[in-house]
C-alpha cells in the first residue's frame, strides 16, 4: 500500500488500494491475433529517442526513451571526493537511480526503495569498468538518473543514459555502453519488452508441479566496439535451460549493436552542432 | 566438490609444545608464580604485595634469577638481527612504511637499502616517482630488523645482497611463536623451491632464484614451470597443516612433512582436507620425535 | 570482499598458475575447497545450518513468524533474508563497512528465492488472506575468506532443509476472531520441501577467457570481476549476475553458464545426500563450534 | 572514421590509427593492443612534436584534464596560514575545470631561495590569482603545488581597498593607494612559453 505519507488524508484504516480491485489488466501475453500487445512481431524493439543536453547545470546529461519508458540522466563531473571515504588513488564512481513517484501506477515511497538501491549499484559496477578510472586520480564521478516513467526495460535504458550522459561530459572511455533486454516466454525470446509483458510473466500463476517451465528476463549492458564486444553487465532473473539463456545472450547483443548505431549518430550530431558554434564563434573574434 | 559432514570429521587435536619432551608449566593470567622476592621480574608477569604474578596466559621459562612467561599466540615484538619478510603499504619521501605482521607498520628508508646500481644513483631517486620504481605498494621484501624505536616501530634495512624484493611465490600468514628460532632463515630447500621463515610469521615460499640477480629490483616474470608449482603448492600446503595443528615450523619439520606427504601418495589439494592433516601432523610429529 | 593489496610478482604467480591448471593450493580450475556443514546446531531456531569453507564461515538461522499476507498474494507465505556481517569477519565490516556487501547478497537471495518453484509457498498458508507463515532467515557471516555467495546459498538450502515448524490448527471461531492452537509436542512438526531450492556458483574470471570456481581471497584480488549463477537441481539457470569491476566477453559468459549446470546438478546432489545421511544418524552429537 | 565538413569526427570507442612508432596516443585517447582508440567524442587533432605526431581528441574547451604531476595550474588562493596556503586549482593548462579542486602549497615550496624566510602573508593574500605548478598528486583532498621559479606566483591581485595591483618588482606590487609585498610571477605575453 506504499508507505504512510504523512500529509495525506488517507482513507479507513481497514480500506485497500485501489489497483488490488481493478480487473487484471491483461489475461493472456498475446492478443488475439497472436502478436504482442503493441502489434509488434517478437524480434522488433520500441522505438527509442535519444537527446543530449537535457540538463545545463550539468557537465554532461542526456534523455532517453524506449517505448513508454522516459528516463533523464546528469553526469556530474570529476570533482574532489564528497563524503570523507578513505583515500584511494582510482576514480569512485558514485551512482544514484531515483523512480519519481509517478513512475509506476501505483505511487511509490519518494524514498528511494529497494529496487532503486539494486539498480544503482548494478549500473555502479558496470560504469566502473567502462569510464578509463586511473585518467580521473582522487576524484569523483557522479552519475544522478531520474526515472520519468517506467515503460519496462528499466536498467537497459539507464545503462543507455548514462552511457550516453558521460559521453556528453567529455569524460574518457573505453566505448559507449548500451543496454538490452530480452524476455522469455514459453519457449520465444521476446526482444524489449514492455512493462505490461514484464509484469505479466512476474505475476503469472504457475502450478507448482510443473518444476521445469521456463521463463524469464535477461537485461545486459554491453560495450560493441571494444576489443570484439565486452559485457560489462548482465543480470537475469527467471528460470532458464543453460543453452537457451545463451541463445538470450547473442539476441541481446546483436540489439545492443543495433542501438550502438543510434547513439553513435546522436554523439556526433551533438559534436558537429559543437563544431560550427565553435567555428562561428571564431569567425566572429576574427571580424 | 566433497562436502563432509562436521560430526563425522575428528577433533582438532592441537600438538602444542617447544622441542622439548616435557612440558614446561603453563600458567593463566593473575596465577601467582612464585612468593620469593630474589627473582628478577620479567615480561608477562608483574609483582603484587611482593608475590610474582602472571599477567599473561602461557608458558613460564627461568634463567637462573629471571622469570618471565611467554604467550603462546603473540603479535611479532621483533628483535634486532631478526630476518623478517614484510609488505609495502604506503611509499613517502625517502622512506617506505612496511607491514610486518606487528602492532604498529616498520619504516624502511631509502639510505639502508643495497642499490645494485651502488651509491651514486641514490639523489636521482629521492622523489616519490623514483620511490615507486623500486618498491610500490603491495610488493613483498625480505628485509632485517636494524632498530627498535622507543615507541615500539621497527626500523628495517636491506643491507646485504640476499635481502630486496622477493619475486613471484606465494606468502603464508602463520603465528610468529611458531617459527624456530635460527640464523639462517633463507632455506632452498632439497625439493627445489625456496622458504623464506620470516621472524614474525610471514613465511614466503618461491621458486630458487639464481644467487646473483638475488637483490635486483627487478621482476622476473616469466612462467614458473608445472612441477616446480607442484612442489611450492605441496611445500604451501605443509606449512599451512603444521600451523594449523600448532607444530613448530622449520625446514626440518617441513620436509619431513613434505616427504611424508609424497610416502602416502596425498593429491596436493585433498592435503588440506581434515583427515589428511590429522594423519600427516600425526607422523610428521612421530617422526621428528625419533 | 576483503581487500588485501598484492604485489605483481605474487598476482602474476596466481595468473600464470590458473593458465597452467594449477592454482596456489593446487587445486584445478573447477575444484571446491573442502567444505563442512552442519545442521541443527541453534536449538531456538526453527531451522540452523552452519557452513565452513576452509575458513569462511557463516551461520544461517530461520525462524517463523506469523503475519498479514501481502495484500496481492493473499495465500502466499513470505521468506525474508537479512544478512549481518559481524566485525570480526574481517576489519573493513565494522560501522558500515560490510553494509554494502550484506545489502548485495540478501539481495541476490531475494532475487534466487523469487521464483514459486524454489519454494512452495502456498503450504506457508494458515488461513488464506488473514494469517499466513513468514520465515525470517538470519545470515550471520563470521569469517570472510572469499566465494561468500556459493556457502551461503548451500548453507541457506540446508538450514531450509532442517526446519521444523510446529503445526498450527484453527480451533474454532468467537466473533470473527479465529483461535490458534500451536501443538506443543516437539515431534508433531512440518517439513520444508527443499527439493528444488536452488544455490549459487561463482565465476572468477582470471584472464581473457579463463573462469575459476570458489575463489581464495588473493585470487578475487587478482582478477576482479565475478558472474554470480543460480542453478537449480533440475539444471535450470536462475538469477544470474554479473558483480565487480570489469568486463566479460560473450564466449567466457557462455561457457561460464554451460560450465554451472553439470557443476550445479552434481553439487545438489550430493549434498542432499549428504544432508539426509546426517538426518539418519540417532543421537548425534552436535559438533558446534567447539 | 566520418569526415564531417573537412575534419574528423569521432565517437569512443571508435578507432583512429595504428600506434606505431610514429603515432602516439594524446588527450582523449587510449592504446589498446597497439591501435589508438578514440575514448571522447570529438574531433580528431594530430599535432607535430619532435618526429611524433600526437593524436588527440577534443571537443572546443570541455576537454577533462586533472592535474598530474608537473602540470601548470592556475588557481584562487583561498586562505594563507604561517606554512600553508591553500588554493582552489581552476584551470589545468589551458582546459578549465569544470568544478574546481583544492591543492595546497607548502611554505617550503613557494620559492626555491632562503627557503626558511618565506612568511607567507608577504607572498599570498586570499582571493590572488597564481600560476602553480604540481608537485604530486598529494592526499586525499589536496594537490601538493609549489610556485617556485620566476613565472610562477601571484599574476592578479587587489589591495584591501579594491584597486588592482600592477607588479612592480619580485616582491611588490603597487596600485594607486598602496605597494603591496606578493610573490610576483614574471608572466610573459601569452604564447611567447608553450605551456
Amino acid at each position: 500500500m506504499g508507505s504512510r505519507d504523512s500529509r495525506r488524508i488517507l482513507g479507513p484504516e481497514k480500506s485497500v488500494a485501489y489497483s488490488l480491485l481493478q480487473p487484471p489488466c491483461q489475461r493472456s501475453f498475446l492478443n488475439s491475433t497472436n502478436t504482442r500487445t503493441d502489434g509488434r512481431s517478437p524480434a522488433d524493439t520500441r522505438k527509442h529517442f535519444l537527446s543530449v543536453g537535457l540538463i545545463s547545470e550539468a557537465k554532461g546529461s542526456s534523455y532517453v526513451e524506449a517505448g513508454n519508458t522516459k528516463v533523464c540522466c546528469g553526469v556530474y563531473g570529476p570533482r574532489d571526493v564528497q563524503r570523507g571515504s578513505d583515500f584511494k588513488m582510482s576514480c569512485q564512481v558514485v551512482c544514484q537511480v531515483k523512480m519519481s513517484p509517478f513512475s509506476c501506477p501505483v505511487r511509490l515511497p519518494p524514498m528511494s526503495g529497494d529496487r532503486d538501491r539494486e539498480m544503482s549499484r548494478q549500473l555502479k559496477n558496470a560504469l566502473e569498468s567502462v569510464i578509463i578510472l586511473d585518467k580521473f586520480p582522487k576524484s569523483e564521478i557522479d552519475v544522478y538518473i531520474t526515472v520519468v516513467e517506467d515503460g519496462g526495460g528499466l536498467l537497459a535504458a539507464c545503462v543507455t543514459a548514462a552511457g550516453l550522459a558521460l559521453a556528453h561530459a567529455n569524460i574518457d572511455m573505453y566505448d559507449i555502453v548500451v543496454g538490452a533486454s530480452v524476455l522469455y516466454h514459453d519457449k520465444i525470446m521476446y526482444v524489449d519488452p514492455s512493462r505490461q509483458e514484464e509484469e505479466f510473466e512476474a505475476k503469472a500463476l504457475r502450478d507448482p508441479n510443473n518444476k521445469n517451465e521456463e521463463w524469464g528476463q535477461l537485461t545486459v549492458g554491453m560495450m560493441p566496439k571494444y576489443a570484439s564486444g565486452q559485457v560489462a553487465l548482465m543480470i537475469q532473473s527467471g528460470q532458464m535451460e543453460a543453452n537457451n539463456l545463451v541463445e538470450g545472450l547473442e539476441l541481446a547483443t546483436d540489439l545492443c549493436t543495433k542501438l550502438y548505431n543510434l547513439v553513435k549518430k546522436t554523439l556526433l550530431e551533438h559534436v558537429e552542432i559543437i563544431l560550427k558554434e565553435e567555428k562561428e564563434a571564431i569567425e566572429g573574434a576574427d571580424t | 566438490m566433497d562436502i563432509e559432514l562436521a560430526c563425522e570429521l575428528p577433533r582438532v587435536r592441537a600438538m602444542v609444545g617447544p622441542e622439548g619432551p616435557q612440558r614446561p608449566p603453563l600458567v593463566t593470567p593473575g596465577e601467582i608464580i612464585t612468593h620469593d622476592t630474589s627473582f628478577m621480574r620479567g615480561h608477562g608477569t608483574y609483582m603484587e604485595n611482593n608475590t610474582q604474578v602472571a599477567s599473561v596466559a602461557g608458558y613460564i621459562t627461568r634463567v637462573n634469577r629471571l622469570i618471565t612467561v611467554t604467550p603462546l599466540r603473540q603479535v611479532y615484538q621483533g628483535a634486532i638481527g631478526d630476518t623478517i619478510v614484510g609488505r609495502i603499504t604506503k611509499v613517502q619521501n625517502n622512506r617506505w612504511k612496511v607491514d610486518v605482521n606487528s602492532r604498529l607498520d616498520a619504516e624502511l628508508r631509502l639510505v639502508n637499502i643495497q642499490l645494485p646500481g651502488g651509491e651514486q644513483r641514490r639523489s636521482s631517486l629521492e622523489d616519490e616517482r623514483g620511490m615507486r620504481g623500486l618498491l610500490r605498494e603491495g610488493d613483498l621484501v625480505c628485509v632485517e630488523v636494524q632498530k627498535i624505536s622507543n615507541d615500539g616501530g621497527l626500523r628495517l634495512a636491506a643491507r646485504s645482497s640476499k635481502f630486496g624484493k622477493l619475486s613471484q611465490g606465494t606468502l603464508l600468514g602463520v603465528s610468529p611463536s611458531l617459527i624456530v628460532q635460527d640464523k639462517q632463515r633463507m632455506h632452498d630447500l632439497p625439493c627445489g623451491a625456496r622458504v623464506v621463515f620470516g621472524a614474525n610469521g610471514y613465511v614466503y615460499v618461491s621458486p630458487t632464484v639464481p644467487e646473483e640477480q638475488a637483490s635486483t629490483y627487478t621482476v622476473n616474470f616469466e612462467e614458473v614451470p608445472v612441477d616446480v608449482r607442484k612442489t611450492i603448492g605441496r611445500l604451501r600446503n605443509c606449512i599451512k597443516l603444521l600451523a594449523h595443528h600448532s607444530i613448530m615450523i622449520s625446514p626440518t619439520s617441513v620436509m619431513t612433512a613434505y616427504d611424508i606427504s609424497i610416502e602416502q601418495e596425498f593429491e596436493i589439494r585433498d592435503m588440506l582436507k581434515p583427515d589428511v592433516m590429522q594423519d600427516v601432523a600425526i607422523t610428521t610429529v612421530q617422526a621428528m620425535n625419533e | 570482499m576483503v581487500d588485501i593489496n598484492l604485489s605483481d610478482a605474487e598476482k602474476c604467480y596466481i595468473i600464470d598458475g590458473v593458465k597452467l591448471g594449477i592454482r596456489v593450493d593446487g587445486r584445478d580450475r573447477l575444484d571446491y575447497r573442502h567444505l563442512e556443514i552442519e545442521t541443527g546446531l541453534v536449538s531456538t531456531a526453527n531451522g540452523s545450518a552452519r557452513v565452513r569453507l576452509d575458513r569462511t564461515d557463516v551461520l544461517i538461522t530461520v525462524k517463523m513468524e506469523m503475519d498479514r499476507p501481502s495484500p496481492d498474494q493473499p495465500n502466499q507465505g513470505r521468506l525474508r533474508f537479512f544478512v549481518n556481517c559481524s566485525a570480526n569477519a574481517a576489519p573493513e565490516f565494522e560501522g558500515r563497512g560490510g553494509e554494502d556487501l550484506a545489502t548485495t547478497l540478501s539481495a541476490m537471495m531475494d532475487r534466487l528465492y523469487s521464483s514459486p518453484y524454489t519454494l512452495d509457498r502456498s503450504c506457508l498458508c494458515v488461513v488464506p488472506g488473514k494469517h499466513v507463515k513468514v520465515l525470517y532467515v538470519d545470515i550471520e557471516i563470521l569469517d570472510c575468506a572469499g566465494n561468500l555467495f556459493d556457502a551461503v546459498s548451500i548453507g541457506v538450502k540446508a538450514a531450509l532443509w532442517a526446519t521444523h515448524l510446529p503445526r498450527i490448527y484453527v480451533t474454532g471461531e468467537d466473533g470473527g476472531e479465529l483461535e490458534f492452537e500451536v501443538s506443543d509436542n516437539p515431534h508433531d512438526t512440518e517439513r520444508i520441501n527443499v527439493s528444488n531450492a536452488p544455490i549459487l556458483i561463482t565465476h572468477l574470471r582470471i584472464t581473457e577467457n579463463l573462469t575459476i570456481v570458489d575463489p581464495t581471497p588473493e585470487e578475487e584480488e587478482c582478477g576482479p570481476v565475478q558472474v554470480v549463477v543460480g542453478v537449480t537441481p533440475s539444471g535450470l539457470i536462475t538469477a544470474l549476475q554479473q558483480l565487480g569491476q570489469g568486463t566479460f566477453t560473450t564466449q567466457t559468459l557462455s561457457a561460464a553458464i554451460k560450465l554451472t549446470r553439470e557443476l550445479g546438478m552434481k553439487i545438489h546432489t550430493h549434498l542432499t545426500a549428504k544432508l539426509r545421511q546426517e538426518e539418519s544418524m540417532e543421537n548425534r552429537e552436535i559438533r558446534g563450534f567447539l | 572514421m566520418k569526415s564531417g565538413n573537412g575534419h574528423i569526427v569521432c565517437v569512443p570507442g571508435q578507432r583512429i590509427c595504428e600506434a606505431g612508432n610514429t603515432h602516439v596516443g594524446g588527450e582523449g585517447t587510449y592504446t589498446f593492443n597497439n591501435y589508438i582508440y578514440a575514448s571522447l567524442p570529438g574531433q580528431v587533432i594530430v599535432t607535430q612534436r619532435g618526429e611524433l605526431n600526437v593524436v588527440k581528441v577534443g571537443l572546443g574547451q570541455q576537454g577533462t584534464v586533472m592535474p598530474e604531476a608537473g602540470s601548470i595550474v592556475t588557481c584562487r588562493v583561498l586562505n594563507v596560514s604561517p606554512n600553508l596556503a591553500t588554493v582552489s586549482i581552476i584551470c589545468v593548462g589551458p582546459h578549465k575545470l569544470h568544478t574546481p579542486v583544492s591543492g595546497t602549497i607548502r611554505k617550503q615550496n613557494v620559492r626555491d631561495h632562503q627557503i626558511d624566510t618565506v612568511e607567507m602573508y608577504n607572498c599570498f593574500r586570499p582571493d590572488d590569482i597564481i600560476l602553480a605548478i604540481v608537485v604530486s598528486l598529494g592526499d586525499l583532498r589536496h594537490y601538493e603545488l609549489s610556485t617556485a621559479g620566476t613565472e610562477l606566483g601571484v599574476v592578479t591581485a587587489r589591495c584591501e581597498d579594491g584597486h588592482p595591483l600592477v607588479p612592480a618588482s619580485w616582491t611588490t606590487m603597487k596600485c594607486k593607494c598602496r605597494t603591496e609585498r606578493r610573490k610576483v610571477a614574471k608572466v610573459m605575453p601569452p604564447g611567447s612559453h608553450n605551456v
